[in-house]
C-alpha cells in the first residue's frame, strides 16, 4: 500500500514531542474543564465560495476552546459537478454522488498518510448517507458529482497525552463539521436540495470519576474525564427529519430516556449549525 | 456506499413492495412476520487452525465464516521509554488494578472479505468499521486481551462471506462473529506478573475468551450483536431482505451487547474473576434481568433512494396519446404522489420513527433478548 | 420465536435409491471378492492396465444416475454422443463433460447438469429484466449465459400493431421498457453463440406490474421450473384473493400478479380494432399498479411461498405442482396458530409441506 | 410573494402547491411548494394563449388543469457559476468533436442562455442534420470538426450523450473555419466560402437571424 506518486514523509507512526514547561506544567497536568454551558456550541465561521475552480466549495472554521495549543476544527469542502458521468458507466437516472473525507496528513497528533485510511472512508460513508437524504437526486440524472472534504485541522489538544482522550471521539466532530460544511458548498454549487442538512453533536460525558453524567452538546474530548456515549445527528429543520444518526457509546438499553435526550441535543446542536450555515449562504447572494 | 449494491427493480415492483409492507400487518415477500428472521444454520468451532471460528448460513445459500487468531503482542508503551520494565514481579501483580488493565483498540484487526467488492470498498469499510466499533464500544473487551503489563493478546478477526452477497450482509456478518468469539478460546496463562509470557500448550486448558458459567456452560457476558431494523410506514421490519430493503423509508443498524452484571461493568471486574462469579447470582442474570447494553447506531443508506421513479399514467407518454405530446421526454414534473405509481424518497425520517426503531429493538423481552435467547441455545461445541 | 437457528445438517439425498443401490453394489462386489479397501486400488490399476477408465456399470440403471465430469458413460459405440458429453479423440468412449443425469432419447445420449444457467430455446416462454437500453434494443436479463436482446422492431408499439415505427419511438425508447423494468416476452431466435433474441408481439406479452418476482433455478436436474404445458394461468385464490395470474418464466424467473382483464377478454366485450387499440396501449407501458386488496397481496405472498419452498426442496415447478403446494399451503394455514393469515413457507414449514406433496 | 425578486434558501417555504405550479428549483413536499436551490424567486403569470407556447421554464408539467402561475428559483444572479443539465426542447450551441458517416460527435458549450461548465456530450445522427431528403444527407458535407454549431435536444439520449437534431432552418453551423484555417462566411443553406482562398465549403447552414 505504500504511495509511489508522491515524496511521502517518514514512514511509521512519529510521535508528537510533549515539552514539559514548568510554569505550565500544572495547566498541562489538569484537565481543561469546559467552560461553556452544557447547551452551548462553539462558535463557528462558515464561508462559501472559497475555491473559485470549484462548482461549489465552502470553508469552515469552529473556534478552538481558547486554551493556547488547541487546534479548532478547520475544513474546507470543494464539490466538482454536477458533470457528465465517465462514458464507460452505466445510465443512471439519478446523480451519482461520491464523497472524499480525508484529514491532511498534519490535521491530527498521529500524522496521517496520503491514502485514505478506513476511519476516512467510513467517514465518507456517512456523509454520504447524510447528504443523499438532502439532494433531489433526480433533477440530475446521468450526472455526477464529487465533493471533497478535507480537514486541515482536526480539533485535537496537542497538550494531552495519548491515552487522555480518544480519537474515536474526535471523530463525530469532525463529521458533523463535514456535514455542515458540504452542505454549504452543494448549496453553492446549485445541486437542488430538499431543505439544508448541518450536523451536529452531543455527548453523555462524565467529569470527574465520582460525578453523575450529564449530557452536553458539541463537546470536546479532552475537556471531559470520561465520554460514555456520543451522537451525531444530520438533520433536515424545516422538515424535521434526520438524515444520518451515528450512535456509539455504552449505554444501559433500559433507558430508552437518555437515548432520546441524547438524540434531542444532537439535533439542537445541528439546529445552531444550521442557523449558521442560512446566514453565510443569505450573505452569498447579498 | 453501504447498500448501494442496489437490487434493480422495476418501479411497478417497487410500488407493489411498498404497498405490501406498509400494510397492518405487513405482507412480506416470503410472508415472514414483521419481526421474524430468516432461518439459518449456525455451527461453530469448524477451523481446528482458530483460536476460535464460526459459521452461518441462510436458505438462500448466504454463508459466512469468521475465524479468530490471537497472537501475543508486546504492549506499546504511551511515549517512548515509558514501557514499563518488570520490577517485582510480586509486586506489580499486587498493583495491577482494574483500571490500569486498560486495552486498546488496536488490539483488535478485523477485516471483511466480501466477494466481489473491492477491499477499499466503502461498503467494506463501512461494515468492518460498524463490527468492531461495536466491539469496541466500552472498553471491557479489549481489557479481555491483557496479558500483563508488557504484553496483550492481539486479536484478528477475520470475517469472509462465502457467497455474493444476496442480500445486505450486515446481520449475519454479525450474528457469525459473535458465534465465533463465543468460540474462542485463548491458551492459559503460566507466566506469572510482567514477565514474558509463558502458556500452558494443553488446549483443553485454555480458557474462553468469553468465560462460561461452570455449572450450565453457558457465558456470562456476551460479545455484541448488530441488528438491521427497517421502516416502512408505520411498520418496523426485522432482518430485511434484499427486496425490501429498496423501499425502506429508514434502515437502522443496531448494535446491542451484554453484560454480566451491572457490577461487572462498573468495577471493570476481570475476566478471570467472572469466571468464579457466584454460579447462582450468574444464573439469575441469564434468567431474569438481561443487562442490555446499546452500543451503537448507523443509518444504513437506503437504497430506496437511488431506484427508478414510475411514471403515472396520466403523464406517461407511451400511454396511448403519445403523439399529442411536443416533448415525448420531457423531464417528469414535480407532482403530487399518485397512487400505485413509486416515488424514490426524499429527505431523511422523522426523529420519533428513529427511536421507535431502536425502542423495538431494546424493549424488555423485546427482538433483542429474543435474538440472544436464539443465539444461546446454539451448541458451542 | 423470531429466530430459527438449526444445526447443520448431512446433506440431502435427493437422487433417489438407484443410486445408492448402485455404490452398496460396489462395496459389495469389492467386499466378497478381495475384502478391503485397497484391493479397490488394485482394480483400478488393472483397469488402467487393461486402458479403461475406471467405470461403473450405469448404463442399465434406473432414472437416477449421476455422472460426474471425465466419468465414462460409455463405450459401446450404439451411442451418439449428446449435450454434456463429449468423445475423447481416439476412443469411442463417451465421457461425461458436466455433473449430472444421464438422459437417453433414442441411441442419442446427453447429461443434463445439475445446476446449471438456462439455455434458451426458440419458442420459450421467458420473465426478463431490462438492464441496458441502447439504441435500438434492449439488453434483457434472462438468467441465462448471455444477456438476450429485444429489438425496438419486436414490441408493440402504443397505439395499436398497425402502427408504423417512427424515429421518434427511437428516441423515446426508454419510455417504453427502462432499466429494471420486468417483461414476459418469447425467444424468437437463438444466435450461434447461444445468445437470445427476444419478441412481445402478441398481447399475452408485455411490461408486468401489479405483482412480485422471484427468481428460482430453472431446468435444474432435481428442482425448479421445467417446461411444461402451460407457463402461464389463472388461478382463483383462496379466502377472497380473487384471480391472479402466474408466469413461470422457462428461465426460472417467476412473476406473480393479480389478475388484470387482459385484452383479449376484452376483445370480447368491445368490438371493432380501435377499442383493442386503445386499450392495448392503455396498460401496455404503464409503471402504475392498480388498486390491489390486502387479501389478493398475501395471497399473492403465500404462492411466492409455495413456488421458494417447492425449489429449496428439489422439487419441480410447473403447474400441477404449484396448484397442489398452494391448495396444500392453505390447509396448512387453517390449522395454523396464527390462522389463515399464516403465509410464511420458509424453513421447516416449507419442508412440512414439500413432504405432504411428495407423499401424494 | 408578489415581489419577483426575492432570494430562497433550500427548503425555504414558497407557497401552497394548490395556488402555483412547481418550476425549475422547487420540489413539492405535503401539498406545499419549497426551493430547492440557493437563488432568486421568480413568478411567472400562465400565458394567456394557451398551446404550445416558447418555452420559458425548464419544466413543462403536464397540461394544467387550471393555469395557475408558475414559481421557480433561478441562479442566475447570484452565481456566475450554474450549471443546467441539457433538456430536450433546449436550443444549444456546440462544437463538434469528431465525425463519422452514421453521425457528428460535439461538445456542448451553451445550453438556452447558459455557460456549461461541465463537458456534456452530444450526437447528431445523419437521419436528425436536416428535414428534408434525409436519404441524402452526408455528415462529411454538413460538419467539419472544430464547427460551431446550433442545435436542438431532442433525447436525453444514452449513458453517455444527448441527441441533438439541426432539422430546422435555423439550426446548423454557425461559424466554419476552411481547411486553409480562415474563418468562413455562410453563401447559402448549404454553403461556407473562405474570404481569402475563395474555396466553398459544403456545411448545414444555420439561417442567420
Amino acid at each position: 500500500m505504500t504511495d509511489r506518486r508522491r515524496i511521502n514523509g517518514p514512514v511509521g507512526a512519529t510521535i508528537p514531542l510533549v515539552f514539559e514547561d514548568v510554569e505550565d506544567y500544572e495547566q498541562v497536568a489538569t484537565k481543561a474543564a469546559r467552560s461553556r454551558a452544557p447547551n452551548a456550541v462553539r462558535k463557528m465561521y462558515l464561508k462559501t465560495g472559497v475555491t473559485p475552480s470549484a462548482s461549489g466549495s465552502a470553508y469552515l472554521e469552529i473556534e478552538t476552546s481558547g486554551k493556547g495549543g488547541v487546534s479548532g476544527l478547520k475544513l474546507s469542502c470543494t464539490v466538482y459537478g454536477p458533470r457528465s458521468l465517465p462514458r464507460s458507466s452505466p445510465f443512471s437516472p439519478h446523480i451519482i454522488l461520491s464523497t472524499h473525507v480525508k484529514y491532511a496528513p498534519f490535521a491530527t497528533k498521529q500524522r496521517r498518510g496520503y491514502l485514505r485510511d478506513p476511519a476516512e472512508r467510513d467517514l465518507g460513508s456517512h456523509l454520504e448517507a447524510a447528504l443523499r437524504g438532502a439532494i433531489i437526486a433526480d433533477r440530475w440524472p446521468k450526472s455526477g458529482v464529487d465533493i471533497i472534504v478535507s480537514i486541515i485541522e482536526g480539533d485535537q489538544d496537542r497538550e494531552t497525552s495519548k491515552t487522555q482522550g480518544d480519537e474515536a471521539w474526535d471523530i463525530m466532530n469532525a463529521l458533523s463539521g463535514c456535514i455542515t460544511v458540504a452542505s454549504a458548498a452543494l448549496a453553492d454549487a446549485g445541486i437542488d436540495c430538499v431543505d439544508t442538512v448541518a450536523g451536529g453533536v452531543a455527548a453523555l460525558v462524565r467529569d470527574t470519576a465520582d460525578s453523575s453524567p450529564s449530557i452536553v452538546v458539541d463537546p470536546i474530548p479532552s475537556e471531559h474525564e470520561k465520554i460514555l456515549a456520543s451522537c451525531c445527528v444530520a438533520y433536515l429543520p424545516t422538515r424535521n427529519e434526520v438524515t444520518n444518526l451515528w450512535y456509539k457509546g455504552d449505554l444501559p438499553a433500559s433507558d430508552m430516556e437518555l437515548y432520546t435526550k441524547l438524540v434531542e441535543k444532537g439535533i439542537q446542536a445541528s439546529t445552531n449549525a444550521n442557523r449558521v450555515l442560512l446566514e453565510c449562504l443569505g450573505e452569498t447572494v447579498n | 456506499m453501504a447498500s448501494t449494491q442496489h437490487a434493480l427493480l422495476s418501479p411497478a415492483e417497487l410500488a407493489y413492495l411498498h404497498a405490501a409492507l406498509s400494510l397492518t400487518p405487513p405482507i412480506r415477500p416470503d410472508g415472514r412476520s414483521p419481526a421474524q428472521f430468516r432461518p439459518l444454520v449456525a455451527e461453530t468451532g469448524i477451523l481446528p487452525g482458530t483460536n476460535g471460528s464460526a459459521r452461518i448460513c441462510f436458505a438462500d445459500g448466504t454463508e459466512a465464516i469468521v475465524g479468530v487468531k490471537a497472537e501475543v503482542e508486546r504492549t506499546r508503551g504511551g511515549y517512548e521509554g515509558e514501557i514499563v520494565e518488570g520490577g517485582g514481579a510480586e509486586e506489580v501483580v499486587t498493583d495491577v488494578n482494574d483500571e490500569e488493565k486498560k486495552g486498546e483498540s488496536d488490539w483488535v484487526e478485523m477485516t471483511v472479505e466480501i466477494p466481489g467488492l473491492r477491499d477499499d470498498d466503502a461498503t467494506t469499510a463501512f461494515l468492518g468499521a460498524m463490527i468492531s466499533e461495536a466491539l469496541l464500544a466500552d472498553g471491557g473487551f479489549s481489557r479481555r486481551l491483557w496479558i500483563n503489563r508488557r504484553f496483550h493478546w492481539k486479536l484478528y478477526l477475520d470475517i469472509l462471506l462465502i457467497s455474493p452477497p444476496l442480500s445486505y450482509p450486515l446481520p449475519l456478518l454479525s450474528l457469525t462473529t459473535h458465534l465465533a468469539l463465543l468460540a474462542t478460546r485463548l491458551p492459559r496463562l503460566k507466566s506469572e506478573g510482567d514477565e514474558d509470557p509463558f502458556f500452558d500448550d494443553d488446549w483443553a486448558a485454555a480458557r474462553y475468551l468469553y468465560p462460561r458459567n461452570k455449572k450450565d456452560g453457558k457465558t456470562t457476558a456476551r460479545p455484541p450483536v448488530t441488528l438491521l431494523v427497517m421502516a416502512v410506514g408505520n411498520n418496523i421490519i426485522f432482518d430485511p431482505a434484499k427486496e425490501e430493503l429498496a423501499v425502506a423509508d429508514v434502515a437502522l443498524a443496531v448494535s446491542i451487547g451484554e453484560d454480566a452484571t451491572t457490577a461487572a461493568t462498573a468495577t471493570g471486574d476481570d475476566a478471570s474473576l467472572m469466571m468464579d462469579v457466584d454460579s447462582t447470582t450468574a444464573a439469575a442474570a441469564i434468567t431474569s434481568a438481561r443487562n442490555l447494553r446499546l452500543l451503537s447506531i448507523r443509518t444504513i443508506d437506503p437504497p430506496s433512494r437511488l431506484t427508478p421513479s414510475g411514471v403515472p399514467n396520466a403523464t406517461n407518454t407511451a400511454y396511448g396519446a403519445a403523439t399529442t405530446q411536443k416533448q415525448p421526454e420531457a423531464r417528469t414534473a414535480e407532482a403530487e404522489a399518485v397512487e400505485g405509481v413509486w416515488r424514490a424518497p426524499r429527505g431523511g425520517a422523522k426523529p420519533l420513527v428513529m427511536a421507535a426503531l431502536v425502542h423495538k429493538v431494546l424493549e424488555k423481552g423485546g427482538i433483542a433478548d429474543e435474538v440472544l435467547d436464539a443465539l444461546h441455545a446454539v451448541d458451542l461445541g | 420465536m423470531p429466530v430459527t437457528i438449526l444445526a447443520p445438517k448431512a446433506m440431502r439425498q435427493d437422487y433417489g435409491q438407484a443410486d445408492k443401490q448402485n455404490i452398496s453394489d460396489d462395496s459389495d462386489d469389492a467386499d466378497s471378492s478381495n475384502g478391503g479397501a485397497e484391493l479397490d486400488y488394485a482394480e483400478l490399476a488393472k483397469a488402467d492396465a487393461e486402458g479403461h477408465t475406471h467405470k461403473r456399470p450405469r448404463i442399465a440403471g434406473g432414472d437416477f444416475e449421476i455422472v460426474t465430469p471425465g466419468e465414462v458413460i460409455t463405450d459401446d459405440p450404439q451411442w451418439m454422443r449428446g449435450h454434456g458429453t463429449y468423445v475423447a479423440a481416439g476412443t469411442t468412449s463417451i465421457i461425461s463433460s458436466v455433473a449430472g443425469t444421464i438422459t437417453r432419447t433414442n441411441k442419442l445420449l446427453s447429461v443434463r447438469p445439475l445446476r446449471a444457467r438456462y439455455t434458451p430455446e426458440v419458442g420459450d416462454l421467458v420473465v426478463g429484466r431490462i438492464v441496458e437500453v441502447q439504441a435500438k434494443r434492449w439488453r434483457v436479463d434472462v438468467g441465462a449465459t448471455q444477456l438476450a436482446s429485444l429489438p425496438l422492431s419486436a414490441i408493440n408499439l402504443p397505439g395499436g400493431i398497425l402502427r408504423k415505427r417512427t424515429e421518434t419511438d427511437e428516441l423515446q425508447i426508454r419510455t417504453f421498457f427502462a432499466e429494471g423494468d420486468l417483461l414476459v416476452a418469447e425467444v424468437q431466435q437463438l444466435f450461434q453463440d447461444g445468445g437470445a433474441v427476444l419478441h412481445t408481439r402478441s398481447l399475452k406479452y408485455g411490461k408486468l406490474r401489479n405483482g412480485m418476482f422471484v427468481a428460482v433455478s430453472g431446468m435444474g436436474g432435481g428442482g425448479g421450473v421445467v417446461r411444461s404445458r402451460r407457463q402461464v394461468w389463472t388461478l382463483e385464490a383462496a379466502s377472497g384473493g380473487g384471480p391472479i395470474d402466474v408466469v413461470l418464466g422457462v428461465n426460472g424467473y417467476v412473476w406473480i400478479s393479480k389478475h388484470v382483464e387482459t385484452p383479449e377478454g376484452l376483445v370480447e366485450k368491445t368490438s371493432g380494432i380501435t377499442n383493442l387499440d386503445e386499450s392495448v396501449s392503455a396498460t401496455m407501458y404503464s409503471s402504475q399498479n392498480d388498486r390491489i386488496g390486502p387479501e389478493t397481496m398475501r395471497e399473492i405472498a403465500r404462492i411466492r411461498g409455495v413456488v421458494t419452498a417447492l425449489v429449496d426442496n428439489g422439487l419441480r415447478v410447473d403447474e400441477d405442482m404449484v396448484m397442489r403446494g398452494y391448495h396444500e399451503a392453505v390447509e396448512m394455514a387453517m390449522v395454523s396458530s396464527v390462522g389463515a393469515d399464516d403465509i410464511y413457507l420458509g424453513g421447516e414449514r416449507g419442508e412440512q409441506l414439500a413432504a405432504v406433496l411428495t407423499a401424494v | 410573494m408578489a415581489s419577483s425578486s426575492s432570494i430562497a434558501l433550500p427548503g425555504q417555504l414558497l407557497g401552497p402547491a394548490s395556488k402555483f405550479q412547481p418550476g425549475p428549483g422547487t420540489h413539492i413536499h405535503q401539498s406545499n411548494l419549497y426551493s430547492s436551490l440557493l437563488g432568486v424567486v421568480h413568478i411567472s403569470q400562465p400565458a394567456k394563449a394557451p398551446g404550445p407556447t416558447k418555452r420559458l421554464t425548464k419544466i413543462t408539467p403536464a397540461p394544467a388543469p387550471a393555469e395557475l402561475p408558475t414559481v421557480s428559483v433561478s441562479r442566475s444572479g447570484v452565481s456566475e457559476k450554474r450549471e443546467v443539465l441539457p433538456e430536450v426542447g433546449n436550443t444549444v450551441l456546440c462544437r463538434v468533436i469528431r465525425i463519422t458517416p452514421r453521425q457528428a460527435v460535439v461538445a456542448i458549450l451553451i445550453c438556452g442562455d447558459t455557460v456549461l461548465h461541465a463537458e456534456w456530450q452530444g450526437l447528431i445522427r445523419v437521419q436528425d442534420v436536416r428535414a428534408t431528403e434525409k436519404d441524402k444527407v452526408k455528415i462529411y458535407e454538413s460538419f467539419r470538426p472544430g464547427d460551431i454549431v446550433r442545435a436542438e435536444v431532442i433525447s436525453l439520449g444514452d449513458q453517455a450523450n444527448f441527441y441533438l437534431s439541426t432539422a430546422r432552418n435555423e439550426l446548423g453551423v454557425l461559424l466554419a473555419t476552411s481547411e486553409a484555417g480562415n474563418n468562413m462566411f455562410p453563401v447559402n443553406w448549404k454553403e461556407y466560402q473562405d474570404p481569402e482562398t475563395g474555396v466553398s465549403e459544403p456545411r448545414k447552414v444555420a439561417r442567420p437571424y
